[in-house]
């Protein structure tokens, strides 16, 4: 899972069957320093969302400038299976869903948010 | 999953049994600038999109087992077709 | 599994029912992480590569080295397979030794080896 | 399947019960040429493999198979495991 920023949304109609009705969203990675230790305090790096856009399904109804978690694989399909007929399996074919609209993130001390 | 550019469609002189009959798509992902990235991803199409369209490509194995079929070899598959997309605003 | 260091915590309100009472740590991996999903618009940068986010039930903290594991057994852990989580923590590291010859030997230039020994502390 | 060079190891007192009596390694990824990535990976030993020995991981279903073959499995909690020490390659 990782934490992005909600840049926007995207529609589309021609979809497979599996994917209508679901909601599209922009979110941008965010980066959290390099290796180096102690870079993660003083660097920039760490506020500002990367250039990266990754689309995730949404049904949590987060929306532009919402900090957001997003899971990836099977774990993302399993988080949209609530659209689904009880019992259903997870066969929707996407590989990234928004799980948590974060409130705070607290890095080495500092809260953020 | 990501936002990228139908650049052009690709076409084998052999390829894998797995692959064929199929449309193949040069996709160039998009990044939130707008700006368009050096990467080049060729993904199978099953929505007849063509080049200049917005596609929505999603990767993995059961991605692929769920729209084109379990056969195919390729793990990039186009699974919508934008109609239009926002930034910054609700 | 990759080996990282817990860098922070998240809280969120309205998150799926199913991760009600995951705690969620930040981590930053030691060493080059790579996803086997989840590559991204530029590729250069694959999301999440700089950071994760895993649940954790071993109560680690902030500063702690940490084992995590990806995929169906950190769902396994979390709670079963209907859970949607990638990454889970599962291991609280006492201690871990890189040899830094053998990591040379294997073509890690200074540089890798410069960072990972400074990484691991 | 990667192949990679033990670099190091882990000790654990808190761990994820599936993890227990596990020797886990510190295996670094080396790329077509030989040259380490930089990618560092955790893997279960079982074959017993020490420092700046050349392996390979497996990971998901191939890393269970190493501590458990077969598809009764599932259980395992392990998504990479040492699956060979390398003896050579041409």
């Amino acid at each position: 899972m990782f934490l992005g920023r909600v840049a926007g949304t995207v529609w589309s109609t021609v979809k497979w069957p599996e994917t209508r009705g679901l909601k599209l969203l922009l979110v941008r990675p965010y980066r959290l320093g390099d290796l180096a230790p102690g870079e993660l305090r003083a660097g920039a790096e760490a506020s500002e969302p990367t250039d990266d856009l990754v689309v995730c399904a949404d049904l949590l109804d987060a929306g532009p400038g919402d900090d957001v978690l997003v899971a990836f694989g099977h774990a993302a399909r399993v988080a949209v299976s609530e659209k689904l007929a009880p019992g259903a399996k997870p066969n929707v074919p996407i590989d990234a869903a928004v799980v948590a609209v974060v409130d705070r993130v607290e890095l080495e001390g500092e809260a953020r948010r | 999953m990501w936002m990228g550019r139908v650049v052009g469609r690709l076409w084998a002189t052999r390829q894998a049994a797995s692959l064929a009959g199929r449309k193949l798509l040069l996709v160039r992902p998009e990044t939130a600038s707008g700006a368009e990235s050096r990467r080049l991803i060729v993904a199978v199409d099953g929505l007849d999109a063509g080049p200049g369209d917005r596609v929505i490509v999603a990767r993995g194995s059961r991605v692929r087992d769920l729209t084109v079929g379990a056969e195919v070899a390729d793990k990039d598959v186009v699974i919508g077709i934008v109609d239009g997309h926002e930034l910054g605003r609700s | 599994m990759i080996l990282g260091r817990v860098v922070g915590e998240v809280w969120a309100t309205r998150r799926d029912a199913r991760l009600a009472r995951a705690k969620l740590l930040v981590v930053r991996p030691t060493g080059i992480y790579e996803p086997a999903f989840g590559e991204t618009a530029s590729g250069e940068t694959a999301s999440g590569g700089r950071h994760l986010v895993a649940t954790d039930d071993l109560d680690a903290g902030i500063g702690d080295q940490v084992v995590v594991c990806l995929g169906a057994p950190a769902r396994a852990s979390a709670g079963g397979n209907d859970v949607p989580v990638d990454a889970a923590v599962m291991a609280v590291v006492d201690r871990a030794e890189i040899d830094l010859p053998a990591l040379g030997a294997a073509g890690a230039g200074p540089g890798i080896r410069r960072k990972l020994s400074e990484a691991l502390g | 399947m990667i192949r990679g060079t033990v670099v190091g190891q882990v000790w654990a007192t808190r761990k994820a019960r599936g993890l227990e009596g596990h020797k886990l390694l510190v295996v670094a990824a080396r790329d077509a040429e030989g040259r380490s990535t930089g990618r560092l990976v955790v893997a279960v030993d079982v074959l017993d493999a020490g420092a700046g020995e050349d392996v390979t991981v497996a990971f998901g279903s191939g890393a269970r198979n190493v501590l458990r073959p077969g598809p009764e499995n599932r259980d395992l909690l392990c998504d990479a495991a040492v699956a060979a020490i390398v003896e050579g390659a041409g």
